[in-house]
Parts: C-alpha cells; structure tokens; sequence
C-alpha cells in the first residue's frame, strides 16, 4: 500500500530528511491562508502516477491563480484516481536531480540501495543509471557512501546524499517499508540537497505493529472491506479472504493462492469463463481454527453468489486442519439458507453447487450435500468440466 | 537431508490451535515428536507431548533435536527462529504465514552465519511418505515412491500429490519452500538436495506467478541438476495487480519508474516467463496438474534409456 | 551521569513500561493541585541511594499531610545531597517485588541482563538471588524470557516480565545508556507489573547523539564546569580536562590518565601531599591539535595554582601530537603572565614551577624556560624529590 | 603477529588534525602508509599519501592492506571499522577516544564473527621500535630489544618504554590495549600474542584502576604464560569515585544495591586488588616506573638459569 505524498514527506521531516516547506490544502478554499510566500507549486495527491503529464502539478504565482488551479486539479483524474488532497509546496532551484530508493530485493534477500543521478522526470534516463548497493550485513552507513560513488558524487556531495540514503534505511527498517524513494532528490547549485517528491510503500504484514501507518491508510482499501451479500446486508470481509470479481459466470471458491490459480487456469482452459474467485486463505495462518476456516466458507460462498450472472459455483477445498465433514456441513448449512431465501421470493435463479473432495469421508459427504442438491465429484478435472458445461449450457 | 522416523522433532508454539491440531496429525503420522513450546506454559502437555517454556529447557530434558516447526504468531516467529539457532537447532520449518519481510531479512543474515537450514515461511513443510511428516501436509494424499515434490504452494501441492499418487508415481519427499515473499530456501537448494537424495528419480516442481524464483530454479536445473525436473506453473489466468493470497505473488514495491525491480527476466511476475524459461532449459512444462503423472512418466523412461 | 526517577520514569512511559500515575511538586504549594487521588506516596528527588531508610519516602492521606512532609523532605538533606523535586505518586499494592536491571558487562564486552525475585528495600537479599543472562548476540525476546526463567518466574508471569525486561532493553540501546534498572518492580496480587523505582544512567561518552538526555542533566556537572582562575574570572573547563582538589601543596599537571596516576602515586611514594592534580587529557581526542593542547596548558596551570596553600607545581607531559618546543613555550607564556600579576600586587607567593621533560629539543627547552624561573628536570623520580623537597622545604 | 616494514597501513580519517600529524610520524618512522581514507577527499594527498573517499576504493587502487589505523571522530568510528572489515580488512587499530560503548559491543560481536583483531578504542597503537609504527606511540623513547610491553595506558606507556631504555631494555613490540571502557582486544590475548613472539623474552604489562582486566590477565598468566612478566599498576592514590579521564577508569554504572556489578573479584576497581591480584599469581609487581628495569633484569636472569 503506499502512502501520498504528502504523507511520505511528513515521516521525512520526522527522520531529518530535509523537505520543502509545504501545506496540505483539502479545499480550494485554504489557499487563502497560505503561509507559503508564492510562488508555490500545487500537487495533486493521488497514488498513480504520471501525475505531472497528466496536468496534476502546476506552478501558481499568487492566491488567484492558485485558487484557479487548485480548482481545476481536484476535478482531474489521475488514471481515475481523484485527489482528496493538493498539497502547496515552496519551489525549489536544483542545479541536478537524483534518484534514491530503498527497496527490498527478495532474490537476495536483503534491502537494496538504488541511486541514479539522472532523477526527475524521465524514467528511462533514471533506470539506464541506476546503481545498486545490496545491504548484505546490518547497515552502516559505508553501504551508503558506496552508492553514492557509484552514482559519480565526489567532494561532500557524498556526504550529503549518503546523509539521506542513511536516513532513508533508517525509515525503511523502523517502520517496515516495502520502498522508501526520493525522486527527485534535489541538489541545488550550492550543494545542498532537498527531498522534492516522495514515495513510501507500507507493508501489509507488518502494519500491525506501525499504528502511526496504520491511521495514515484510507480504511476501505481496494479488493478488501465491505462486499454486497446474497440479498442481506454488506459483509466484512476479513483481509485474509481475497476476493476478486471478473465477468463470467463460474464462481470459484478455493483455499489458497496457489490452487485458487491452479482451478482458475483449468476452468478458463476448459472453456469456462469465472464471474469471480475468492480464495478463503491457505492453512498457514497461525489463529485459524476449524471454526474459522467454517465461517469461511460460508461467507465464501456468499461472496461467489452475490451477483445475478454467476450460474455455477465450484468449491475446491483441500486441507488438514478442517475434516471433510465439517467443511462439508458448512456448505450444506449455506446451501439450505440460500434455498429458503430464493423460496421466500427472492429473485435470484438457484446457482448449481460442485464440490469437488477426496478422500474417506466422501460417501458420508455426499450424502449431507445430495440433500441439499449439491453435486460431489472426486476428480478436479472432471468437476472442471462439469462446471464448465453447467455454466455453458444450464 | 535425512529425515526419517527417528528424526527427533521440536514444535514451538504447540499450545496454538493450529500448532496442537497438527502435532496431533505429526504424531499420528508417526512423527517423534518429543517436546513443545510455549512461553507460560512450561508443564503442561498437548498430546502427551511435554510443554516447556524455553527451547533450552526443553532440549535440557530431551536432549538435542534434529528440527523445528513453528506455529507461533507471526510477529513472534523471528524471536522463536532466533531462540531455536540460539539452543543449537540447525533446521527450523516455518509454517506460519505473514511474517514481515524485515523480520525474515534479519532471519536469512543470521541462519547463513550458522548454517542453518530455514524452510519456510508460510510453507506446509515437509513429508516423507509412509515415514514422517514435518507440518501439515494432508498426509493420505500421499504414498511413497521416487518422485520429489518442491513447490511454492500449500494446498496445490496436496493436489499435485494427489495425482501423482493416483497415477501410481509415489514421492520420495514433499517440500513447499513457502509462499512468503523473502524465503529461508529456496528452489535451487531443496532441487540440489533431492538431486543428492538416494530415493529420488525424478523431480517435480510446481511454481507460481511472482517473483522470479522459478527462473532462478530454471538456470539452476540447466546448470547443475542431473536428475528429471517436470515443471508446472500457476496463474496463467490470474488478474493482473490484484492480490491472490501470498504476500509473494505479486512484486512488493513498484517503482516510479514505472518498473518492478528484479534482478532476472524482463517480465518475471508473469506465468508465461516462467513457463519460457523452464522451456529454455529444456525442462518439459506440464500445462495442468494433471498432466504432470504422464510427463514424470516419460521423463523416467528416457532417463533408463 | 544518573537521571532522577521522575526523569528515569518519564523514559518508561515513552517506552512502554508501566509506571504509577504520578506528578512533579516544585514547591510544597505544588500539592494543593495533586490530581492523584490519596493516598500518595512523596518521594525525595535525589541522586543519593538509601533515600527511604533516610526519611525522603513518605506515604500521606491528605492534603495538609501531603504540603507538612514535603516541606520536610525538601529540607531533608540526603547523604548532603537536597531535593529540587519530589515527586508525587499513586501508592500500589504489591503481592511480590522483583529487581530487574540492563548493565553493559566490561569483561563480557556485551550487555548483560540482571533480574532478582528479591527485589525492594533489601540489597543483600536481591544480590543473592540475582540472576544475569549476557546478550550475547543482537537481542531478541527469548533472552528476557531466559531471565525471567532463571529467576523462578512461571505461567503468565514469563510473558509480563519478560515484556519489561524487553522494554528496558530497547531503551538501553535506543538511548546508549550505562544502566537501567527497575527496583522494585511491583507484581500486584493479579499478577500484573508496575515499575515502582527507576534508574537510568547515562552514558557520558554517548551524550552527543542523545540531545533529549542532554535536557535532563543538570548544566554543571561534578568535577567540572566552571573554576575559579588565578586571580581572574571563573574558567570554563571543557570536559576533556579532568581536575581534582585535594588538600596538599603540590600541584600536578599532566597528560593521560595513566600518566597522571603515576605520577600522583609517586608524589605520595616520595612523601609528597598534592594539593590537586589536573589531567589535560589523552593524545586520542580526535579533534586535538597542537593549539587546543597548548590552550589546555595554560588553562591548567592556572588551575592547579589557584589555591592558596600550592608552593610548588610539578608538570609532566609526555607526547608525539605537540612538539616540545610548543608545549615549553605555552607553559613560559603562562609564567611570564603570572609573574606580571605577582608583581602588580597579587597576594600570592610565587609558586614555583618544575618541568620534567626528556628529548631532543631539551636544551633549547631549558633555555626557554629558566628565563622564567622554571626548572626543567630530565628524570621523573628527580622532579618528584625535587618537587617534594622543594614543598616541605622551600 | 608480524608487524614489519612491509606492512601495508591505510589510514582512516588521514584528513583530521591528528590523522595527518601522525601519518607524517608514521611515514618518517618507516611505516609503510600506502592509502588514507576521509570521505569526500577523495583525490587529494596527504604527506605524500593518496586519500580516497571509500575503503575498497582505496583497495582496489593499492591492493589489500595488513592493517587500518582509525583516526576519525567518536561517533564515526563504529562505521569506519565495519567499512574496513566489509573490504576485507582482519586487523583495526582504533586511536579515536571516546567511543560510545554499545558501538564497541556492535564491533566485538562483528569482529569475533569475522575473526578480526581490534586493537583500542583510545590506545597509541603498536610499535616495533625501528621497524614500524602502528598509531601515536613516542617513537623517539622506544629502542629495539627484547622486553614486549603491554599497557591500559597511553602516556604512561611512553615514560615506561623510556625507563627500559635507559636502563639498555630494548622492547620487541609495545601494545597499548586502550583506555577505554569495552576494548577490542584484552590482556590475555596480546599476552598469548607476546608468548608466541620469537623476539620476545620478557613481557612487562602496565595496569591502572578500574575494571577487572588486571585481575583477568594475572589469571591468564598463571594458566597459560611462560615467559616472565613484570606487572606494574598506576593509581594507588586515586581518589575513590572522581573521574581521571579515562571512560575504564571508574566503573560504568552502580546498581541500587549499592554494588558495582563485576565477574571477577570482591572490589576489583582498586590498585590493591590488582596487585594482589598479581602476586597471587607469583607476578613481581613494581611499585614505580623506575623499579620495572630491575625486575625486569630479575627474571630474565631467572629465566636464564
């Protein structure tokens, strides 16, 4: 997830990385109490990026103009991202302009300094400069001055820009960072260097134990939050339920990633065309529990329901911790509830249940599912294919 | 790699529901499990497995073990790791999923400056069919046989040995190596253990989108692995951008550059690189699960040619 | 350098460590504000041990109770030592109290953790039972857990305590300290954690990087700041420059603390009596130069001849950073000035000077300097009997 | 140990004062200084000597060195020495005083791990008079002979090597240990060092109060010494609890209990402790600078009988 801008300058100025003075203006309005003697530039606050040549900064020269501006960038889309908030910022000389990051490298396993000294505006230019330092051992700040001689500095310059990779690691390590970038990083002619943009990607994993990033997130984020269920209110979704909607009319119900994206190829591979998947999470989380993993399932299966086109509904389930019988009887239990609903006048068509399973309990299985019309099929390519045909021809 | 039913095992965190749910299966499994962790617990037992509070007190009574497999909280995984080399144990499985990345780095730095082996995390561990199970595999899809199963994925690992055992090809040995984005193994060192492995023939190895450790094992099985190598690669269809459920299927941090940044490939998240680069080495790509017995089968018979 | 226990616990409560509510009283009238409810306990601010047994803890049930016992624990002196501070506190009803401590371990070069489960008004009883764990490696929880075993702790006790202990930990190190210690650490009949007294020291050496801490000391330190010169204005001493009164008539200046024992043990040896001695410091300072070690001269020497009761000053230095040459001219600089002032009037007798120097450039040395009254001596245990002599005698 | 002409010394913060004013001692003593390091200086020279922003830099252009002498300020140090090891560097000697000691705990554990000798923090290094000099000893004092000294202090270290020197004691190598609170090495590892030293007869060792490392090596010595040594302590007279100037010449911190915490011995931070400390282990103990020649002169007429 990253942060705006705005919000990556604010853990900046905290760590000592030196920014402009700036303001976060959330109404046209608040440029009238602008503390920043003008001229200013006005940035739109919106994840995406390109910003710039999609019109989302603008230079302002006094509160009329500004007001002007700032009206229009909150009407501009950014890849249809609309900004909640601008922020007005002193403008800044730069004689050059850096590229920093710190990011981690999972095939070495360790943080990795970048640096470029062709920042600023053209990617392509950063990335053909790009230099990279990997932080093998615990940092120090040499790892720091490495990347800079690699990035050509000499004189104190290495010392300036070693100064904010240092603080950017430090940033990077004590709030558990996906990526920390400055880009650019502004030097200007008398060497002084300055932060001018700013992005910080918070990692999802570790934000339980960062409540200071946790407040700075929007609180619905995208894929997650509040689903429309079958007929009844929104539910909450829990995190560790990934859902995501497409637009066929097969909805797959799995337990974890791999599988998900397994079950997913072979109904596109059959012919097949998913209105959705949701997979209720793999066996590795620490507080699961049969219970859990129960009420998974049938919030699952609702989420896979919701929509008028989806006619069949696949389940691919395979595990260790949850018998058979009682994933089984989780099913039945949703299944019998959405019986009565679509009895009791509500409109949707009855989705036809597959449930795919293996092993000993299966006969006792299709017993409990028979009765509530649920097909068990034990081979995964024949419940493929048997969905698929449903779904094609039902 | 030795791990047979002798292999005297260790499970930190054994008073959590997973962790006391699945000593139960380890030990039915025939697994010698011979003491848990529990920080507050120390005295009581779970499946008549005796409880302790420190690793070390718990190795005081027990003697030394052989290896770990840890359920504890994931915040908590690093200090249980770290507890674990600190009290001499050289290989830890880590089933729990979620630890932040940081935490593994420091994990990684310090199981490489004591060679210790790390699987995990948020792996299903390890079974060696009919003899003993190291996590929570669904341990009666399995039988055993010659066919090694290394794998990125929990469940469809389950699935691919489902297959492979209905197909008449049992496993020698059954490792995820985790879905987690930093990893304590990787594919190329669990592909040379099981090149080095006396019971097995022939290796089966199921990868996902993400990443680019697939192109990595890819260069590695060109390069140094003897033995037949079937691939198979999930998530040709996934959306793109979107979370599936592993903190490791998709990049971790995108770039203003417009880049993901990798060290290997053009496009390594995507399943059709993958795929190219198993091609490349001449490693033969099943395109579903259940193609993977036919093609395993076929390997084995040009390898006794 | 220790902090005071409000000061020690204001760091707890940063960190996490649970302590009593408590307020700051300034001033006796101070309590006619106290927000805690009564009971309160009254304690002496002081850096002195042994406050309780001396009188500055007092439990008090009412206001008037409250403004009568401050009073009379600000006037209470303890080991001479006044209070500029009480601090007020909730009182807390303990089942058990544990001593737990963070000390750095000279001989082991690593952190040590201490922890006795006879903590309190004891210190026999707490040493006897104490219990260290060295943190060998970077720290993590299971070494406070080893701790909290080694003391006896059991069931849900392992977690809370280990959690303080952790805690301390984390301050010890994010703060560069020397000591934190908890004593008692309040473990009430529910089985919950209350730090009751703290202690941190800080870490001299350290203080440069931790200006927060450098808030909390007071601005003149023992055995430094400012002394009075030779007839003129006080001197700011920087604190490189270590000065001791005794109560002798020989004065000593040197360089390096070795250097300086011996030659102070060899005064005693010879019969002599130090009046004081003053250690210019070391030759590893990183920022010397021969300027700074030549002001540093002069500045001792004023030092060292202050007193009344001083009738001789032996000086021996010893080095490579300052040529001889330097050091001679900076000590003929000072005699010449001090002679001017003997002359226009000053009462004092004038002291009379031995240098003990050996080297290539002695006898330019001896010239320089026996212009000025100075004796130069080539061998040490020479200038210690003639320093001597020349002290009882002269 | 093999320090000699041909040792290759880089120098770290060569540009600071007393970097530059030592590296022309060093230079003009024999000393073979090929590189100094000072960040952002990098191209200049200093006495002759290249200056470059990096250590491996530095390395790159001169090759590998035998040994770094740190001179760059307090804070800076911990730095200087990893960048040093990271490049491969297996000995430090640290000049700078006034390290803050948790730094120092940081480059103990990453100099055992990496098997690096770490001489000081705040010592005058080594020299092996007219062959070479390591640091900021008063070179003109010291003459080549047989007498190893080893000392805690750094000035007094020179008066010492004086009085050996008038009295035609040559030394074979003087080592100051630092003043500082946690140091790099001990006294029982230079005296292990000394002990396997072929110009080395007889080792003289200079204490002072504070600390437990005087009673530590009498230990050392009895156990596993067999060369004589001479001990001599400074201090006796120090008033209790005042700072004299070094950070090891007190004890860090004093518990509540009113103990200061120590492994070894009941009040080990006195002179009186150490020298019985010493005559315990049959050491000949001299009680001024003068008497050490003498002894000296004792014992290796013993020695020779």
């Amino acid at each position: 997830m990253d942060l705006l801008e705005y919000q990556a300058k604010e853990l900046f100025r905290e760590m000592g990385i030196p920014v402009l003075p700036s303001q976060r203006i959330d109404h046209p309005k608040d440029l009238k109490g602008l503390k920043i003697p003008y001229p200013v530039v006005l940035k739109s606050q919106v994840r995406a990026g390109g910003r710039g040549r999609a019109g989302g900064i603008k230079f302002v020269a006094n509160t009329i103009d500004a007001v002007a501006a700032a009206q229009n960038i909150f009407h501009l889309p950014i890849n249809t991202e609309y900004p909640e908030v601008l922020l007005a910022e002193a403008k800044y000389d730069t004689d050059r302009e850096f590229y920093l990051a710190v990011v981690l490298d999972r095939a070495a396993r360790r943080p990795l300094l970048l640096g470029s000294s062709q920042g600023g505006t053209s990617p392509e230019l950063a990335m053909e400069q790009m230099q990279q330092v990997v932080v093998d051992e615990g940092f120090s700040p040499f790892y720091a001055r490495r990347l800079t001689q690699k990035m050509g500095c000499t004189g104190p310059l290495i010392e300036a820009v070693s100064d904010i990779v240092e603080k950017m690691y430090l940033l990077f390590v004590e709030k558990d960072l996906d990526l920390v970038e400055i880009n650019p990083l502004g030097i200007s002619p008398g060497g002084k260097v300055m932060a001018l943009d700013g992005k910080v990607t918070v990692n999802d994993e570790a934000l339980g134990r960062h409540s200071s990033l946790l407040q700075l997130l929007p609180k619905t984020q995208p894929d997650e939050g509040l689903v429309a269920g079958s007929g009844s209110p929104m539910m909450a979704v829990p995190p560790e339920l990934k859902f995501v909607e497409l637009d066929g009319n097969i909805g797959l119900l799995c337990n974890g990633a791999g599988l998900t994206m397994a079950t997913l190829d072979l109904v596109y591979a059959a012919g097949g065309k998913p209105a959705n998947f949701v997979n209720i999470g793999g066996e590795c989380r620490w507080d699961l529990t049969p219970e859990l993993l129960c009420d998974r399932i049938k919030l699952g299966l609702a989420l896979v329901s919701q929509k008028k086109n989806v006619k069949v509904v696949l389940v691919n389930l395979l595990g260790g911790l949850c018998s058979c019988t009682q994933a089984v009887e989780a099913i039945a239990h949703y299944q019998k509830q959405s019986q009565r609903e679509t009895a009791t006048g509500n409109p949707q068509t009855q989705i036809k249940v597959i449930v795919r399973l293996y092993g000993s309990e299966i006969d006792q299985a299709r017993e409990i599912l028979q009765a509530v019309e649920v097909t068990v099929v034990e081979n995964l390519d024949e419940a493929i294919s048997l969905s698929v045909s449903l779904a094609t021809n039902g | 790699m030795n791990f047979t039913p002798d292999t005297k095992v260790l499970i930190q965190g054994i008073t959590e529901v997973i962790g006391s749910t699945h000593a139960a299966l380890m030990k039915a499994y025939g697994t010698n499990v011979v003491a848990g962790i529990s920080p507050g617990c120390g005295g009581q037992t779970v499946q008549e497995i005796p409880v302790f509070d420190l690793v070390e007190q718990a190795l005081r009574k027990v003697g030394s073990v052989d290896v770990t497999v840890i359920f504890v909280k994931p915040y908590a995984v690093l200090d249980a790791a770290l507890e674990a080399i600190a009290a001499g144990i050289r290989q830890i499985i880590i089933i729990t999923e979620g630890m932040p990345p940081l935490d593994m780095v420091k994990l990684v730095r310090k199981a490489e400056a004591t060679d210790t082996l790390v699987l995990g995390p948020n792996t299903p561990g390890i079974i060696v069919p009919s003899k003993v199970l190291l996590g929570i595999h669904k341990s009666d899809f399995y039988t055993p046989g010659s066919v090694g199963l290394i794998s990125r994925s929990g469940t469809l690992t389950y699935e691919i040995a489902l297959q492979l055992t209905q197909a008449k090809l049992g496993q020698s040995i059954a490792v995820g190596i985790g879905s987690d984005a930093i990893l304590g193994s990787s594919f190329a060192q669990w592909l040379q253990i099981l090149d080095e492995d006396d019971h097995t023939e022939a290796i089966v190895l199921v990868g996902e989108i993400g990443g680019s450790s697939e192109e990595e094992a890819a260069q590695y099985i060109a390069a140094a692995i003897d033995k037949p190598v079937v691939a198979y690669v999930a998530g040709h269809h996934a959306p793109k951008g979107k979370r599936l459920g592993h903190a490791g299927d998709i990049m971790a941090a995108r770039l203003s550059t417009g880049k993901t940044f990798n060290i290997i490939g053009a496009d390594p998240d995507t399943a059709q690189s993958k795929i190219q680069a198993f091609k490349s080495a001449k490693i033969p790509v099943a395109s579903s699960p259940a193609e993977i017995p036919g093609l395993v089968k076929k390997v084995l018979k040009q390898k006794k040619k």
